[in-house]
């Protein structure tokens, strides 16, 4: 059974390397500021009673205020998964911190993310349309997209 | 070695193409035959199914879930409806989880019939294992129409349950298939397995890494062919999966030849939990008290199971409405693309074609 | 000089020579040009037919079984069907060479039935070099086959022609070698001495010199599993893809009049030809090509394609040295004991065989392929 | 290619298929011989009865493609609603079957026949009259156990196969 980690216990052992990324806990998520996304999800990966080597899932939704970003990360050797949030405002030129250089299997839904509700994200090495073509306009998944 | 001086070409394999199995395009460099860069390009089967999902009610969202992969149905309505019933909080009956996994099972066979099936042919066995494998999966694909009354897009499986219960004749049939099948998975490995033509085309290429294989979040018998003992079905037991014993067969080189293995020594696994399966079956409804149009509370729930592609997940926000508020897939055959510029460069087109045909992708899936 | 002077003496031979012909020289030819072309439509025919019948009854479904009684008639209809589509010709490709490719791939595979004996004496020419005859006219189609790639102007059809290219010119070395034991065992390079020759049939002589022969002809008229130029999963169709109509249905032609020719050159090399008891010599021949072109289709319909690589290190590395092996172990035989029996003989050679497959297959492996880029 | 197995391997393929030669080919020849479907199949077509519909439109508000179109009109004698139009365009039905599981008052069943190629486009709309059950547009089991049981047995493919290996 994989075991869904406390994101209090976790979001502790967060606090302690990184003072003022944690926004929010609840019961399933932590939330974390998106401008400390990357060193969070590095610490995550990394730290070896954590050990997050496999990213699960990215997955983004549209609050109207902000986009809200998901991702299920899950320890192959611990057989743990924890859920880590962020939220990125604006809706103009969202923009959050890439994270393909840590999982690879971010690349393709980063892409989709970018593709679909328009979240630009910085250091993806090949950040363009995946399923859309080039000229395409607007987001579809985007709320307000009709 | 040669001082000859070349000129890599660009050569645009599919998106028509036999071999991409679908409209997918690979845009491959080559120099001569050699494949010195790559990359997929998607979307050509793109319809939007995230966002129609959300205009749909959550029943209505089963005939979508359908089209996915579009060779395993059963295993994405089964995916979709456990994570509707995560989000609403419904459990179902005993027999409907018995049915359930009998069904995901089969489905879980027929999908490898034709993976493995479409994988030699690829290879160059001219129709042959593909036409053979067919057959076993028209026996399934009997079975499932008995039930459903379609062939390809089931959509049998509700929130709570089952649209109906099984026919009567439908446990006999399913008896009769689970003691042939074996007989034919073994003559099956007797065409092919030890052909040392496959050999040499297979072993060895295409080879992806443990690590590497975990960095990509690869899963399903890709994952397990790299040598990571990593399914859904053990590691986070859904539904019932939990009472059955089965082995979880994994690769040790992670090239074509033991991504092939994996999908065969899968099948026979899955027929070894139908067995159980079916001794254990009780008696009982098949579907609880669902109203019809169901309205979770508002929150989120990841529903996932081991589809015979990898990790088919149902990421859901629900806002206590009739509709999903966003319906996030994590289809497997994308993620197990991500790596395949790694896998295939340096290798020739012919290996190309058998590496992409190893991966096992639904293109219904990829775009969505 | 000496085929200068002998020309007018071959030519003034003609006007005289035919005692034994029926009604001279010009009714000899044409009537054989017309059995030729004739036999090699028919069993065109057959061949598609059985192709695709005992393809499909391997393959668990059926196979054409609509058009005439057992689908005989399907090759008609696909003739049909083929001869009334358009002709397409690649606005960027080579009109000309594009036009010209598939006669020149189509027409040496009639010139080569020339030489092959229905019955004894039974050929259009007898030629005292015939199989010389047919390995240099073979080569040809190859020409035909990367015109039709090049004028294609299609990377596909290219990268099938290039194939195609490759594999014909290696494996025409091993297929020379093992034809030159054969000769080394008549003395004669006549097919129909050839044939005469073989009191008890060569595949039992020469084992060694069959199993390359097959293999390496085969490969030459692309049949799997050497069949990459045209890798239906790989490059679509290889050199044709560009072709419709009727310039299709003249490389679907082809493509079968030369596996009637590999099988009719081997029925002739170590089948023993037109030779056999109680039926007529014609129903012989035509027996043992197909049963030879069965044995192509039951391997196309079993095997897995090889790769590029493969098949050259295959024809270089494989069937090379055992060609060469083969052809001196027959020399020396033919030297040491021209007088032994024949029965001694076959055993000999097919220990000899065995040993040398078995030992070959120890030491030949091949690297994984890969190339670093 | 390894040789160290002799070609052991492509000769045991090889037996296989030449063993395939002789068993019975499983392929149906469809004109002539036709298999049964499912007793629930999911025909290409839609079944109505005017009698037991009472133009609630549960069916309509099901359909994920929107592909019933159904006009009622109030009767004010009868106190009760009264379909006017109910119509259909099957060349966009899916046939997921989710109007028949929907429909309360078991007015709606799929088709049992699967021919219904049509050489207009116009023809897949279907209204009314055209929607009625008759002898060549017969219903199939699809949530009607009780037709399901009259219908024949489907051919399985699982019952046909004979030879053991």
């Amino acid at each position: 059974m994989t075991v869904s980690l406390s994101a209090w216990d976790v979001a502790n052992q967060i606090k302690e390397q990184f003072p003022d990324a944690v926004s929010e806990i609840n019961d399933q998520a932590i939330l974390v500021r998106s401008e400390s996304l990357f060193e969070v999800a590095q610490y995550l990966k990394n730290r070896p009673e954590l050990n997050f080597d496999y990213l699960n899932y990215i997955s983004a939704v549209d609050y109207f205020d902000y986009f809200e970003l998901v991702y299920q990360l899950i320890s192959i050797n611990h057989n743990h998964s924890l859920i880590l949030k962020t939220r990125c405002y604006g809706r103009d030129n969202p923009t959050l911190p890439s994270l393909v250089s840590l999982w690879r299997g971010a690349d393709f839904q980063e892409r989709e993310i970018y593709d679909l509700i328009g979240i630009t994200f910085k250091g993806h090495p090949n950040l363009k349309r995946i399923v859309l073509w080039d000229g395409f306009q607007g987001h579809p998944l985007r709320k307000d997209y009709l | 070695m040669m001082a000859i001086k070349t000129e890599p070409f660009v050569l645009n394999i599919g998106p028509v193409h036999p071999s991409t199995h679908g409209v997918f395009r690979m845009r491959a460099t080559l120099d001569g035959e050699v494949i010195v860069n790559l990359e997929p390009v998607f979307g050509y089967l793109h319809r939007g199914i995230e966002k129609l999902a959300e205009e749909r009610t959550y029943t209505g969202i089963i005939p979508l879930t359908d089209r996915l992969d579009y060779l395993a149905s059963m295993s994405n309505n089964l995916a979709y409806v456990l994570a509707v019933e995560k989000l609403a909080g419904i459990s179902i009956p005993e027999r409907a989880e018995y049915l359930r996994v009998i069904i995901a099972e089969l489905q879980r066979i027929a999908s490898h019939l034709i993976a493995v099936g479409a994988f030699l042919n690829d290879c160059g066995a001219f129709f042959t294992p593909f036409l053979y494998m067919f057959r076993e999966r028209e026996k399934i694909v009997d079975l499932f129409e008995m039930l459903s009354g379609q062939r390809l897009l089931y959509n049998y499986m509700r929130i709570g349950g089952f649209t109906q219960d099984i026919p009567d004749e439908f446990l006999p049939a399913l008896d009769k298939f689970v003691k042939q099948m074996p007989s034919f998975i073994d003559e099956y490995d007797y065409l092919l397995k030890e052909n040392e033509i496959l050999l040499a085309r297979a072993k060895g290429v295409g080879i992806l890494p443990k690590e590497l294989a975990i960095n990509i979040s690869a899963s399903g018998p890709v994952l397990r062919a790299s040598g990571v003992k990593w399914d859904i079905r053990k590691v986070d037991p859904y539904s019932i999966y939990d009472r059955f014993e089965f082995d979880i067969p994994t690769g040790t080189a992670g090239d074509c030849y033991d991504r092939y293995r994996v999908r065969v020594e899968e099948m026979r696994q899955s027929l070894r939990i139908i067995r159980q399966a079916m001794e254990q079956l009780p008696a009982g409804p098949i579907r609880s008290e669902v109203p019809h149009l169901v309205r979770p509370p508002a929150g989120e729930a990841y529903g996932h199971i081991e589809a015979p592609k990898g990790e088919l997940g149902f990421y859901l926000v629900s806002d206590n409405s009739i509709a999903p508020y966003r319906c996030h897939i994590r289809a497997p055959s994308l993620l197990n693309l991500t790596a395949l510029r790694d896998m295939m460069i340096g290798w020739k087109i012919q290996d190309a074609i058998i590496i992409f045909g190893s991966i096992d992708i639904t293109m219904g899936e990829v775009d969505r | 000089m000496a085929i200068v002077d002998s020309a007018p003496t071959a030519l003034g031979r003609l006007e005289t020579l035919p005692s034994d012909w029926p009604v001279g020289f010009w009714s000899h030819w044409g009537v054989f040009t017309v059995v030729i072309i004739a036999f090699v439509l028919l069993m065109v025919m057959g061949f598609i037919w059985l192709e695709r019948r005992g393809m499909g009854r391997m393959q668990a479904r059926l196979g054409p079984n609509r058009a005439g009684p057992f689908g005989l008639l399907q090759p008609v209809a696909d003739a049909i069907k083929v001869l009334l589509k358009e002709n397409i010709t690649p606005a960027q490709g080579d009109k000309i060479v594009h036009w010209l490719a598939p006669v020149v791939v189509f027409a040496p595979t009639l010139m080569i039935f020339a030489v092959v004996p229905f019955s004894d004496g039974a050929l259009l020419a007898d030629l005292n070099v015939g199989i010389l005859y047919v390995v240099a006219i073979s080569s040809i189609s190859a020409l035909g086959v990367f015109m039709a790639g090049w004028a294609s102007s299609n990377k596909y059809s290219l990268v099938g022609a290039m194939r195609n290219i490759a594999a014909v010119v290696s494996y025409e070395i091993p297929l020379v070698v093992a034809i030159a034991s054969v000769v080394l065992l008549t003395g004669s390079l006549s097919m129909n001495d050839i044939v005469l020759a073989q009191h008890i049939p060569f595949i039992l002589l020469q084992p060694l010199g069959f199993l390359i022969f097959f293999i390496s002809g085969c490969a030459e008229i692309n049949r799997s599993p050497f069949d990459l130029m045209e890798a239906d999963s790989e490059l679509v169709a290889g050199f044709h893809i560009e072709y419709s109509g009727m310039r299709f249905a003249m490389f679907y032609l082809a493509e079968y009049s030369e596996a009637v020719i590999i099988s009719a050159i081997i029925t002739t090399l170590f089948l023993g030809g037109w030779r056999g008891p109680v039926l007529p010599p014609w129903l012989w021949f035509i027996v043992k090509v197909f049963i030879v072109f069965f044995v192509m289709v039951w391997t196309r319909t079993t095997l897995p394609r090889v790769r590029i690589d493969q098949l050259m290190a295959l024809a270089w590395k494989f069937l090379f040295p055992l060609a060469l092996i083969n052809l001196f172990i027959t020399g020396i035989e033919l030297l040491t004991w021209p007088e032994a029996l024949p029965w001694v003989m076959i055993l000999v050679n097919i220990a000899i065989t065995a040993v040398l497959v078995l030992l070959w297959s120890k030491f030949f492996k091949l690297g994984w392929g890969r190339v670093e880029v | 290619m390894k040789f160290e197995r002799y070609g052991k391997g492509i000769a045991k393929g090889l037996t296989v298929t030449i063993r395939h030669l002789l068993r019975h080919p499983v392929t149906a020849q469809y004109p002539e011989q036709r298999l049964n479907v499912s007793r629930r199949t999911r025909g290409n077509e839609l079944i109505w009865d005017k009698e037991k519909c009472t133009g609630c439109a549960t069916c309509a508000k099901t359909c994920p493609q929107g592909v019933i179109h159904i006009i009622t009109s109030v009767s004010a004698e009868e106190n009760k609603y009264v379909v006017e139009k109910f119509e259909m365009d099957t060349g966009y039905c899916i046939s997921c079957g989710l109007c028949v599981e929907a429909c309360p008052y078991e007015a709606l069943f799929m088709g049992y026949a699967f021919e219904r190629a049509k050489y207009q486009r116009g023809e897949l709309v279907q209204a009314d009259e055209m929607l009625l059950a008759s002898a060549k547009r017969r219903p199939s089991g699809y949530m009607h156990p009780e037709i399901a049981s009259e219908l024949p047995r489907q051919t399985l493919l699982v019952e046909r196969i004979t030879e053991e290996k």
